[in-house]
Order: structure tokens, then C-alpha cells, then sequence
């Protein structure tokens, strides 16, 4: 029993004091539940156990990717791992005794004052669980704040299927409409949204870069939109494409939600850590956890967790949400990216997300039955291409070069999406061979 | 005093803010227009060999398990085995999870043979490992819950029951999915008062959540019972996960009647919590609920794995799988102790908690417990709790439940040694001995003295910016 | 203060060793017979978790890097980049020494390129990296040029000539190769006494061994003349490599007139020190030296690699090549920086040396120096190491060389930025104006007090058993 | 400049204290001197760095090894990684400031701890560089210690090369002559060796288990002829074999040297970490660190390295050793290492290196064309094996089945090493149908 720590002296001690023989007779639990059959788990050593597990992780193929669609690769740098897996960071507990986590507790403040930084906006909470959640949770504080008529959201029609799911849950309880507004040439139509809004929509969400890459170019005009008709603006984003943009906050957004996983995060099967921010009116209906400066009775600076009574295990059912345990640590991680990228690290990095994907595009545009970019405008990291032929076929064609593409639905087109950042770039050229190579032989 | 954290000061304050060590405005320059772009970006500026120590100070600001217990009820911070971060750190965690299936055929079989580990320990038909969380799980199994009695024509059961000691994330969630909460006593035992379920229970019943044993750390010794009138008024029977660790190797949560249940993986089966997530909070159901789960699902087919969505699938909670890395890490776990080792963790969770018990001064009102115990205090609990940080030791969770007066709620798990057990009974018996002078003046060997976390709240400054 | 160490304590000592937390005596099972095994084995027991506390403890009463400034001359204590720590742990680093040539050409190219590069940097013609230390390049060095004069009929120079200011390790190793050493003094400006080498040359003289700039951070500006002379009393050149760190891209000791140099790779190349070792000292030789080089050394042969032994090889003086694992590490950083990088750290080094010695009330009577500067305390220089600990800093090397009165040779590196170089700055000078009662009763922020070292070594007790 | 933490204003400000324009001006050397060259040396990202150095890495094949010969691997658990690179270890100096070094010092003193219970002597240095280097000094300490007639030392005839080697560059200084001694059925003939010993011998040497892999059965009566001579008797073994061998002090030794990396350390080519005890007199003749527990201020026990007058920086060249450096975090390493295993999981290691070679032994030896193992006697880890064919062909043929074996030169004869431990014992049966593969081919 690897992690128990007793010798069998030691055990038999301690039933001495409790005054049993056997730790079992300690269980109060009616013979008829028992559980007397067996799980069938068989006991590793810890060699065994990590030969097995890398055994099986060892099955997918090996593949470079030019996969995005809300998951994204950078090159998280060696501090990140070497700092955030130090022992009295990972496995603390959450900060209910400031006193002994003061440098969790001022990692996570750092992690707020970055994302008010990115974002503009005044409040910036601790961490959501991914992207989608989050703009769950926007659309849950939207329908506290706004006192609308009705319960409609407005989302893009290009909202990725998965994030839309993940929102009709969020609204199902509280009975909320999420609606969809159309877009042109892949970004907002401003004027068919402004058709589909009306004064019972509550929120209205655009995100920037979007589902098919495309930075948005007129926010103001959507904010307006939104603005005129009483809703919320809420922007999606991430943290590397809000390092160069325009902060949300500047063109009228109320809330911002996205990925702060794009920092601290490679790719790890979907992993995320959901930014979340608003205007400091709403700080009160904010969910998730808040960390404040305050003062010991040393008179110095120190961190609490604060505003609490805003959360469950103080609000119960009148939280601003269920939200407990969340991604700490990863926010930890994205602070500590950052930290080690500093601003000109950063807006580098987001600016090989602007080229990376532009010159690829260029490149896969000038093949023999491509065209790429589908989309006019400016793309971040990704962009949509066509293809003369099946993209299925064309997919699979790129899997048997060891490349992973993705193709997508647009609207009944069948196309590629192709993801370009500085963990792959290199491996362009093998990408542009492998469409080469298909264009000659279709 | 048997510790003394760490304090970096510089300038009369403990260690700055990375923005108060260095900050740099650049000028964004960007081949974007400039009309998409922002001017200036303000943020740290630091060379590594700083930011290394920074982050090095700060951990060393900070308490973890690997620093000493964390007895804290309901949470179950136990050790975080070392090798499951080497696991987490293998390149075959690298995958995109738009991948084909095809591709990630290592991934998809973890994700099966989890599914069906933690099938056959909770008793359950079907796992999702989807929820991010165990207030997801909850959301998830509520969610599930909803969908089936409005399948069965059932949809007008508007109340969730849920007893007056359970955890707040289940009043919160049931909420969340738009629920309205019934509180149920507690009887003298400590125990759900099954007259009072009895009464409340009945046609507006979706379901009912209990963990088992509860929060006293006491088990429902009336669970078939207490099943029985809920399934008779037609509702459903969550099983909260929180307190699973003492049930390995010796009871199912789907043999006592529950159709669902969570499991926390960082608490159960000791991921990392990593001071506030990620967290995972996979649920099962019993066979009749599976149709309702998340999408995907993986199942095998002659040896190989593939996603599908189940027929009638609430759809996603997470865009993805949730915490990836989190499943990786309990997989690794459940693989490493195996039944035997399941089972004595349970064992020794529950003998650790009896035997502190057994040591300590203060009363401890209910019984007989399991892997936790909540004992009373005869002073503030808070205050007690500030106290035992001087004792180098993290304290018990506090006023909670409250049917205890100054509850101290202490939970210290399988893998504390008689030895670090011995030192927790003194801190709470030395704490007990404290007079009430000193008491208000605690802690003093603490990165921070006391905070103020009221005038916190009141002047709320959470960024740089606000300072 | 500026910092308050961890102190964890129990039963009125500090953290107890392993062994008194726990041990056990078990009686040896063992399908060796009897007579040739043990009865017993006593060694601490303890499971993983209490293991991981301990050594969590451990290092949290430790002082690294990581901490913040370690400002040692002659140490050259910089910040050690994470990510070599990743490379090390690269698979490819998991092969054995015995293997084929054949099947381990990644190995080889990686020491090829190394010695390659090494010699590019120092002006060597070629480059041995066995030498698993400083020290032992120079003994490595000794005995390559011992064998030298040997091949040149020259076997009867029987001494090494050294500076007074030089290494200890200087004396010893030119001791344990079996030469008598001539002390050299240094002239009133701290640097190498002409005439007294003049007078010391001469037919017995087989090596003079130097480090330039010298440990005062002075460079010997007559290193023409002073090789002349050696050369021309027929002895030979030996660069002590410890100072390298201020001549990146500056100048090379080959160009200089040495004919050995070692490199410490912990030093000028960044790998950790790990508190004492490993460490690696490849040494690098002009032409007529290289057949005497340890074996083996690795060529490139059409794109393959292969080891081979030079032809008049002294043999080895590590069974294999040293600590393999230091060796990636250095050539990751100089891959990392590249030339423009390497003269930056030269650049920035002597840069925060001059800045810092600006700085201080302390004399420093000798210059222009370069990366280091020894200033003269007014106190007892031991006294103002100890006081310095308080500041949350550690002090810089005392007592020595012993030119300088109440010596504190101070090295802070180029990673150390404005700050800690204010922040080294403002701890000698408050310490300069501490009075001695309050010196004398330093350090009291620290882990432990003052330590009596001398009653430490009249009464030695080195392990549990001497407790 | 990655490391370097100045900004431009920074720099400025500094350059101005010190009164130059360029730091270039602050290098006090001649133009003569001057390197105006490049070293022809390319900059690289922190990823493309890791991308290169792998790169170089993944060059060398991909094969199970069964070599020993002084390297062995053993699986070292997560928690020496984790632990070890905590930065206050990893990143630290020697403890010349005890006060904020005991925690080092404390591993160091435990590390001390191990050694003495593994050997029974009465102190344990904390590192020498391998045990070749060790050995070394061994001979040295014994030159300084024992007032006999003349310098020589005895070691076995097979002593492996690569260490006599460097015995050989530690003997020559002092002018010490290494004389062998005979084997006889691969251990120790102790008749030749009574025969090779006279007083003018100041050591003899024995290593169990000793080159070919065998535990010397009698190293009692090889004691008593060193001890008739007046000779330090000095033993090499390791410590994971120590765990359960008859501790050297019990039949005399006077010095234990060898291999403590087969705690802590897998097989990381060739990197070794010296172990050195002796009896407590030879105490103040001891090479290398030691740390002794002492008293602070506050009269708490406190560690610090002590008897520093035998070392180079204060006695120069009358100190013990040159040593300065040495291992010491890998003696740390092997210290938790040995923690984690506990007495029982030692003693179990051990059993694995009995009870593997000897099955594999019994395994070869089946097979047409091999004995196994050649010499009687109980093994530890490795064995000689005799094949009919070419040894070469024979390695040579395993290479092709993924698997690195070698040959060996014992006397004359063409033999076989193999080495088996707790990481490839799993991979023996592909070892053994790739010999009754060749089997079959010759």
C-alpha cells in the first residue's frame, strides 16, 4: 500500500485507541450493502503502472497537428513546469487560510491584474473552467444584471457546435433563449444582427479572433447593437489575440470570456482555463473566485479570497454560481507565461499568430485546387481554405504525410481549417508538400 | 513553535507584486491595421532568473500537502503521488482532441477503461468523465436527471431535496439547473430525518442528493429507505462523491439505490488540487440514465475505440473532455493500488479519523464517523484555526456543519502517519490550552499575520490596477 | 528584515534527521547464502508521503540561485536556465557507455560538437571533456603536460609555479601530480610579480598556473611577457578556467600564450552547481599537447562519429566521461546564446561587477577589476558574511585572497539585475553600519543561528550513528 | 540576451555609475589580446535550443540494454526528480554559509548516515566523482596512512581497464606502483594473492561483486593477508549491493569504495557517484566533504561541513585531496532514493539482482551453443557467458533484435556480459530468443 504510511506496529496501536481489531469493524455500514465482490483493478508497481499508462498513451499516432478550433499549441517554456509543479503550489487546497497561502493567493492576483490588463475591463475573476463555461456563465450573470423583457441571448451562427452545447445547458435552467444571428464573409453581419436583436435580448456575443480565424473588424458597430437595445456586449477572446488587440473594454464590451489556456497550456486533449471579466458594476454578481489585496495586523499588504458570500458554500442556492474547485493552477501557469514572455514576448507571439497563418495561406493559395483564405479579412492563428476536392479526402491524404488537419462545416461547404502557430510553423513546408502532392495526384 | 513560513519583504511588504518589481509599456506593433489593434501594452517586464524567483518566494509562501497535512473535512487532501506528473508530462498527452479517432486511439482507450473502473466502483451502468469539476458533475447529473423525467412525461418535478448538512455546491447547482432547493433536517442522530424526507417528498420530487457518509462523516444507515421514498414519489437519488474515499473496497453508491453520482477525482483518487482546481468530476448513472449523458462517449469495438453520442444526450458541459491530465492522473492511481490498495485506503482513512478523534480534547458530538469527524469547539472555531497555524499544521474546516457548535470538521485522510496524526492532536489540544489573549494574536509564524478579510470585502481591490 | 527563512521544528530541535522519524531494522532475506550476507539492515522507513515532507522541508531551508543572489568570487554563481534541466531528462540521455560507437552516434556527436566548440571559445586546439570537475581538469591538465616533458626528455621539472592569489586547488592538484609548488607573489598591484617569475623559472619549471583575470577580476596585463618567460625556461601554460565568465568573446587564454586551460562548466556555462557538484572541467590543449589527451576522444569520420584514443594518451581520469548530463546541459546554454549572446555575458558581468563595487562604502583598493572585485571590510569580514544572511542575501567569499584585508570577494554575475545588485549593495552597506554586538549576534532570520564550527570539528560527528 | 535582466534605461544608468559609455571600456585588456573573431556559434529560441539538442539526442539507436560493467540502471521513482530540482537544491552552492544551507547539509549528513549502515565503518565521506576516482583516492589515503617500507598496491587481474586507468593517473604522482594480483575462477585466488603481498604493500584492493559480476566468497581470508602485511585492506562494491552483503567492516575492511549512483541515478552515460568510507582513524586523512552536526547559537542541533583543514582552499598543497566540486546532489538523489525504498525495498532491490542474472543464467544456459554463467559463485546483476560462436557476431546479432549486449575480454577467452536489473528484466525473453535465434543460425 504505497501512500500508507503505518508500520503494523504502529496500526495495531492505533486500533488499540480506537478500541477495535480490525479498521473494518470501524465501518458502520448495514451488512445488505457491503460490497463483497471484487473491482477487478490488479496492483502496479510504480514502474509498472507508468509502463502501462505511457504504454497506452503510446497507442495514438504520431502526427503533427494543424489543429485549432478552441485548442491551441504554443511552446510553453521549462519554468512553467518547473515553478507550477513545486509541491506548495500543487497540491495546496484552495486559500480558506490566507495566512499560509499568500503566494497562491498573490500568484492569482498577478493572474487578475493580467487579464484586467488584456481586457481593459475592471474585474477580472481567478479562473473559469474553459471558454464555453465561461460564456455559460456570462450569459447566467446577464440574465441577473439585465432587466430585459424576455430571456434571448444572441450568438454568432458560426458559434463552434461545441460551445454552443455547452451554453444550452447553462440556459436551460433558467430558461433562456439563445438565438443566432447571422454572419458574412465569416464575421459579424452587423445589420442582420441588428434585425435579430431586440430589448428582451439580455447579452449579445461576438468573439474576436472567430471560429474561422478572422480577427473581427467592427466591434464598435456590434457593441452599438448591443448598446442600443439594452444587452450586454460580451466579447470572446483569448489571452495571446487580446495582447495585440484592441481591448474589449475600449469599444463598449461588458463582459469578456475566452482562453487563458493559450498560455501555460500546450495542447492536452481540450484542457482549458476560462477567462473571465466584466465592468466593476457587476462585481458582485461575478462568479467564480475573486482574490483582494488587504492588510494582517502587521499593517502589510496581504491576500484574501474575497467577496465570498457571492459563492455557494456561504450563498448556497443564491450563488452567482456552483462553481468550487476551477483551474487554479492553471492560472498559475498562464501567469507564469506571461511573466517569462514579458510584453514584447508576448505581442511577438501573437504576432507569428497574425504572419504564421497569412503566409501559410498565401502558399497553400498559390496550389493547384486550393484557395486560401476562404475569408477576406485579417486571420489569427487559423483560417478556413477550399478545396476542389472532397476535404475529407484531403484529410486523409495529409494523415498518411503524419500531418492532422481538420475539415469543417461551413455552411454546407465543405472546406479545411487550417491552424498555423509557433509550435508547427516549421513543419509548413511539409504541410504545402503534402497538398502538393494531393493536388497532383486528383 | 514547530515552523516558521517563509516572508520575503522588500520595502516594509512582503515580496512586491511581479508588476511592482518591473513593469514595461510596449507599443504594439502588429501587421494588423491599426484600427484592430491597441496602442500600448503594460505588463511585467523580467527576465527569467526573476521570474524564477519570484514564483520560488512565493511557493515558499504558501502551504501544501507536500508541506503537512491539510485535514480540511469534505475536501480530502491526501498525497498527491509524485509519478502521476511524470505520467501527465509523457508526449502522448500532446494530442489535439479534434483529432480523428482513428488518430487518438491511446487516448479514447484511457478514456473507456477509466469509464469502466469507476463504473465498477461506484456500481454504476455508465460513467461520463466529462464534468470539468465535481459542482459540474453535479450540474451534469442534475441535468441528466431533468432530461430523463421529462422524457417519462415528468418534466413538471420542480424540487430538488437536499439535506441541511450537504455541501453548498449542491444547493448552488441544483439552482443552477433550475431547481427549487428543499432543505431537509438533520434528526438528533445527525442523520437525514426520514419522516421529514417522507414529507417532502412526492410529486415535484426530481431528486434527491445525499452524500454518504455525510458531512458528520456518519452513514446513512436508512439509505434503502430513504431510496425507497424517493423512487416511490418517482424522483431520482444523487450520490455526492465528496465523501467516496471511505467507501473503497466496502460499498457502492449504485448498490444503496443512487442512479447517480459524482466522483472527485482530486479528492478520491488524489490529483493535485493545485490550490483551486482543475478538478474532475466524472458522474455515473444507472443503465436506465445512460442515454441521457454527455456527448461523446467511448466504447470499444472489437478492439478498437470510438466516440459516439448517446441517443438522447444532454449534450456537452465542457467544449472537450474537461481536465484531460486530471483523468490521466487518477487512471495512473486507481492502476497503482489496484483492489487491495483501493480498499486499505479506505481502511486506514477511516482508522486515521477515529484515532485522531480518539486523541483529541475537544468533544466531537456524533458518531460513529467514518474518514472524517466534526468535532466541537469551545472557542471560535476561527480563532482556533488561526491558532493551529502556529502548530505548522493546516487546520480543520471551520463552522461547518452547523448543526455542531464550532464545528471543527477534520478530515485527515489515509496517508498521514500516526506520527503527523499525533502532532495534529497536539496542535488542537495546545490550541485548547491557548487563553484567549493569545488566541486573537494568532498566527505569528505565518508568511502574513492575520488578515482582515472583512475591510477586504469592503474595499474591494482585486488588480494592480486598483492598488 | 528582508526575509525570514523556513524553520520547521519538532521536539525542540529543527526538522529530525530520517532516521529519527523513523527507522526499521529489517533481517535480511536473501537467496545469497548466510555467510556472505548481513543479518540486519537499519535504515529509515518511511512511506513516499513523509519522504516528499522531508526533503520539501529540506530545501525550503536551503539558499540557491533560485533564492536570489549568491554573489561568491571565483564561484560564478548565475542563474541556471529550467529548460536544460528539460533537455537532461530527454530519453536520449538514458543510453550506456559501453554501447557501439555505431549505436550511440547521438551521444558522440553531442561530445564532438562540444569539445569542437570549447576549443573555438578558448582558443584550444583540442579539447578533452572527461575531467569530472574543475579540480580534476587541472590535475587532468598536470598530467598532460607531466607527460609532455616526459616525451620531450624532460621529465626532471619537478615544480609548478603559482601566483599566492591562486585556487587552493592550484596547490593541490599541481601536490597530488607529484610537483613541488612554487609560490609566487603578486606585485602592489595585485597582479603576477615579473621579476619573481623571472627569478623562479628555469629548468625545473614544468608549469606555471594562472587564472586571468586573476582572482582579484585584474587582468594580468603582461600575459605576453609572463608566457614568454615560461616558455622560454621551457615550462608550459595552464589557464585555470574559474574566470572565464569575463572573457566571452573578448579573448581567448590560447591566444594569450596558455598551452592547457580547463573549463568549469558550472561556471562560466550556467549548469547547476547542485551545492556542490556535479560539475565538469573539460580541459583543452594546443596541438603538440593533443596526443597526450585522455581517452577516449571522439572524431567525425564522413558524417559518423567514432572515439579513439590520441596516441600518447595519458589514459583516463574518470571510468567513463564524466558527469555526462553537465555536459548537455553546458552545450544547450552556449546553443541558447550563441556568440552574440556569450559576449553579452562577459559584457553584462564585468558591467554588474563595476556597477556594484560603485555602489558600496567598502574600499575596494584594487583595480580596473573585471567580473569580481575583492573589497575590504572594516569588520571582521566573517562577521559581515553573517550579518549580510539577514538581508535576506548571501555574502560573497571572505577572507580571501589574502592581499586584501577582511577580504569579501564579490562576484555577482550578469543575471543579477539593478535591483539585487541595489539590493547586494544596500545589504553591505547597512551591514557596515551595524555595531558589533549586533554583528556578532547574527544571523537571526536564518534557519539556524550562528553555527559553532569550531566545536563542531574538536568534537565530529558525521553521522546518526554519532548522535 | 536571455538571461541578462537590464532594460536599456537600466543599462544607461549603470553604465553612467561607472562612468563609461560602452562596457566594453571596462575590459582592461590589451588590443593585442583582443579575440575580434567569431566562434561561429548560432543563437537559438529556448525551443529550437531543446529541438536541436533532441534532435542530437534521438541520433543514437533505440535499443534494451543488458550492459553493466560499472553502469547499471536501476528505476529511480518520480520523487527524486521532483524533489531533487526543487531549485534551493538544485541551484545552490557548496554550504560555506551553513546558516542558510541546513537543509543540504542535513541530506548530506543522512547521505553520510546511509553509507556508514551500508559498510559498517565509522565515517563516510559525502562524494567522490565515481568510484574509479574513489578508488584512487582510497590509494592515496593509504600511501599517506601507512608507514611501510615501499608504494604498492594490489588489485585484482581483473580489475577493469577503464579503472585501472585511472588508479593509474592517481599512482603516478606519488611515484605508487599498482601491482595485480591473480584471479582463480573469477574471484579472488588467495593463494596468489598471499603469494603477490609483501610489507611494502600499503593496500589491497578487492571488489564484491567483483568485475565478472561474482559476490567474493572469502574476502575474510583476503583480509587477513592484508592485514598480516600491515596493508589497508580496501573493498569496492555499491550501494544497493551493500543492502544485503556482509557489511566490508565486519571481515576487516578499512576502507569501502565504489558506486553509490545506483541510487538515484539511471543510466546517464557513465555518470558515477563515488562512495568512500573508512575507519574512524583515518578520519583527519579523509579526501573530499564531510558534514558533521554541530550546535547554533540558539543551542539547536545545526549541520556544517567540518574538518575543512584537510581541504585545498585552506590547506592548498598539503590538503587530503584537490577535491572541490564533487557530487554532492547526486548523493542527495541517492539519499531519497534510498528513503523511498526503505530498508525492505533495498533488501528487495537487491534480491532482483540476485535472483534475475541467476534465472537469465539458467535461461542462456539452456540454449544450444551458450554456458551460462561461466564462473561458479553467486552473481549480482551480471555474468560472463560463454558462446560458441564469436562473441562479436553474437553482440552483433542481439543488435539487430533491438538489444545491446557486449563482449568481453576475460583472459584470452571471447565471453559474453550480460546485465540484468529491475528495468529490463521484463525485456529477458526477447534476450533470450534472440541467442537461441543465433543458436539456431550458426
Amino acid at each position: 500500500m504505497p501512500y500508507v504510511t503505518h508500520s503494523e506496529a504502529e496500526r495495531s496501536e492505533m486500533l488499540d485507541a480506537v478500541g477495535v481489531s480490525d479498521p473494518d469493524d470501524l465501518f458502520d455500514i448495514p451488512d445488505s450493502l457491503r460490497f463483497d465482490d471484487d473491482y477487478g483493478i490488479e496492483a502496479h508497481s510504480e514502474r509498472g503502472t507508468r509502463a502501462a499508462v505511457e504504454g497506452i498513451l503510446e497507442e495514438s499516432a504520431d502526427l503533427t497537428e494543424f489543429l485549432g478550433g478552441g485548442h491551441y499549441d504554443h511552446y510553453v517554456p521549462s519554468v512553467v513546469d518547473h515553478l507550477s509543479l513545486r509541491g506548495e503550489f500543487l497540491t495546496s487546497y484552495t486559500q480558506y487560510q490566507p495566512e499560509i497561502t499568500q503566494g497562491f493567493l498573490q500568484a492569482l492576483f498577478e493572474f487578475q491584474s493580467l487579464v484586467v490588463e488584456l481586457t481593459g475591463l475592471g474585474v477580472a475573476n481567478c479562473s473559469m473552467y474553459d471558454r464555453s463555461t465561461a460564456l455559460g456563465e456570462a450569459v447566467l450573470l446577464a440574465d441577473r444584471v439585465r432587466a430585459t423583457d424576455g430571456d434571448r441571448v444572441l450568438v454568432p451562427e458560426n458559434l463552434p457546435a461545441r460551445v454552443r452545447s455547452v451554453l444550452d445547458n447553462y440556459t436551460d435552467g433558467p430558461d433562456i433563449t439563445v438565438d443566432t444571428y447571422p454572419t458574412s464573409e465569416g464575421t459579424v453581419d452587423v445589420d442582420g444582427l441588428a434585425a435579430a436583436v431586440d430589448d428582451d435580448v439580455s447579452l449579445v456575443y461576438a468573439a474576436t479572433p472567430n471560429a474561422w480565424g478572422v480577427v473581427e473588424p467592427d466591434l464598435d458597430a456590434v457593441s452599438d447593437v448591443a448598446d442600443d437595445h439594452g444587452a450586454l456586449f460580451c466579447v470572446g477572446s483569448d489571452a495571446v489575440a487580446l495582447s495585440v488587440l484592441e481591448p474589449p473594454a475600449a469599444y463598449g464590451a461588458d463582459v469578456v470570456v475566452g482562453d487563458a489556456g493559450v498560455l501555460g497550456l500546450p495542447t492536452t486533449y481540450g484542457m482549458g482555463l476560462g477567462l473571465f471579466a466584466c465592468r466593476e458594476e457587476f462585481l458582485r454578481q461575478v462568479p467564480g473566485r475573486l482574490v483582494g489585496a488587504g492588510e494582517d495586523d502587521a499593517g502589510n499588504r496581504a491576500y484574501t479570497l474575497t467577496l465570498q458570500t457571492r459563492e455557494q458554500h456561504i450563498r448556497r442556492e443564491r450563488a452567482t454560481s456552483n462553481i468550487c474547485t476551477n483551474q487554479a493552477w492553471l492560472a498559475l501557469r498562464a501567469a507564469i507565461h506571461a511573466a517569462w514572455l514579458g510584453p514584447d514576448g508576448l505581442t511577438d507571439l501573437a504576432e507569428e499568430c497574425v504572419t504564421g497563418i497569412a503566409e501559410t495561406c498565401a502558399r497553400i493559395d498559390e496550389l493547384d485546387g486550393f484557395d486560401a483564405p476562404v475569408h477576406d479579412g485579417h486571420h489569427f492563428r487559423e483560417a478556413l481554405i477550399d478545396t476542389d476536392a472532397p476535404a475529407a479526402d484531403v484529410v486523409d491524404h495529409c494523415r498518411h504525410a503524419g500531418l492532422a488537419v481538420r475539415a469543417v462545416d461551413d455552411g454546407g461547404e465543405d472546406r479545411l481549417a487550417v491552424c498555423v502557430t509557433d509550435t508547427n510553423r516549421a513543419r509548413v513546408d511539409e504541410l504545402i508538400d503534402a497538398l502538393a502532392g494531393y493536388g497532383g495526384a486528383a | 513553535a514547530p515552523h516558521q513560513q517563509t516572508r520575503w519583504y522588500a520595502g516594509g511588504q512582503y515580496e512586491p507584486l511581479l508588476n511592482e518589481k518591473s513593469t514595461d509599456t510596449v507599443s504594439v506593433e502588429s501587421s494588423l491595421p491599426d484600427d484592430l489593434t491597441r496602442d500600448e501594452l503594460e505588463l511585467p517586464d523580467l527576465a527569467e532568473p526573476e521570474v524564477t524567483r519570484h514564483y520560488t518566494r512565493l511557493s515558499q509562501m504558501n502551504y501544501g500537502i507536500d508541506s503537512g497535512p491539510i485535514p480540511l473535512g469534505s475536501c480530502t487532501m491526501k498525497y498527491n503521488p509524485a509519478f502521476t506528473e511524470d505520467v501527465a508530462a509523457h508526449r502522448g498527452n500532446r494530442v489535439h482532441p479534434l483529432r480523428s479517432d482513428e488518430d487518438k486511439q491511446g487516448i479514447l482507450r484511457l478514456l473507456y477503461e477509466l469509464q469502466e473502473t469507476l463504473g465498477a466502483i461506484g456500481g454504476m451502468d455508465a460513467v461520463t468523465l466529462q464534468p470539468p469539476a465535481g459542482a459540474a458533475g453535479e450540474f451534469t447529473g442534475i441535468q441528466v436527471a431533468k432530461a430523463y423525467h421529462e422524457e417519462q412525461g415528468d418534466g413538471s418535478r420542480s424540487e430538488v431535496i437536499v439535506p441541511e448538512s450537504a455541501h453548498g455546491t449542491n444547493f448552488a447547482s441544483a439552482a443552477m439547473a433550475g431547481y427549487d432547493v428543499v432543505e431537509l433536517p438533520s434528526n438528533e442522530d445527525g442523520r437525514v430525518e426520514v419522516d421529514a424526507l417522507e414529507a417532502a417528498a412526492g410529486e415535484d420530487t426530481a431528486l434527491l442528493m445525499l452524500t454518504n457518509p455525510n458531512t458528520l462523516g456518519l452513514f446513512e444507515r436508512d439509505i434503502e429507505a430513504i431510496a425507497e421514498i424517493v423512487h416511490d414519489a418517482g424522483g431520482l437519488l444523487y450520490y455526492d462523491g465528496a465523501n467516496l474515499n471511505s467507501l473503497l473496497g466496502k460499498a457502492r453508491p449504485g448498490d444503496m439505490g443512487f442512479d447517480i453520482m459524482h466522483f472527485n477525482l482530486h479528492k478520491t483518487f488524489a490529483t493535485p488540487h493545485g490550490g483551486g482546481g482543475p478538478g474532475q468530476g466524472p458522474i455515473g448513472v444507472v443503465a436506465d440514465l445512460a442515454p441521457f449523458l454527455p456527448t461523446p462517449q467511448v466504447r470499444e469495438v472489437d478492439g478498437d475505440y470510438e466516440t459516439y453520442e448517446p441517443d438522447r444526450s444532454i449534450g456537452r458541459v465542457h467544449e472537450f473532455v474537461g481536465n484531460w491530465l486530471v483523468l490521466v492522473k487518477a487512471y495512473a492511481y486507481i492502476l497503482r493500488h489496484g483492489d487491495d490498495g483501493l480498499e486499505r485506503i479506505s481502511e486506514t482513512a477511516v482508522l486515521n479519523a477515529n484515532y485522531l478523534a480518539s486523541r483529541i480534547e475537544y468533544e466531537v458530538p456524533y458518531g460513529p464517523f467514518h474518514h472524517e469527524f466534526v468535532a466541537s469547539a469551545d472557542e471560535d472555531a476561527a480563532d482556533v484555526a488561526k491558532a493551529m497555524l502556529d502548530h505548522g499544521v493546516h487546520p480543520p474546516t471551520t463552522k461547518w456543519p452547523e448543526i455542531v457548535d464550532e464545528a471543527l470538521m477534520t478530515e485527515p485522510t489515509e496517508t498521514e502517519s500516526k506520527a503527523r496524526l499525533d502532532d495534529l492532536a497536539a496542535a488542537f489540544d495546545a490550541v485548547a490550552a491557548t487563553g484567549p489573549a493569545e488566541l486573537a494574536e494568532a498566527p505569528t509564524t505565518t508568511t502574513a499575520r492575520r488578515i482582515d478579510q472583512a475591510s477586504a470585502a469592503r474595499n474591494p481591490r482585486l488588480s494592480w490596477r486598483d492598488l
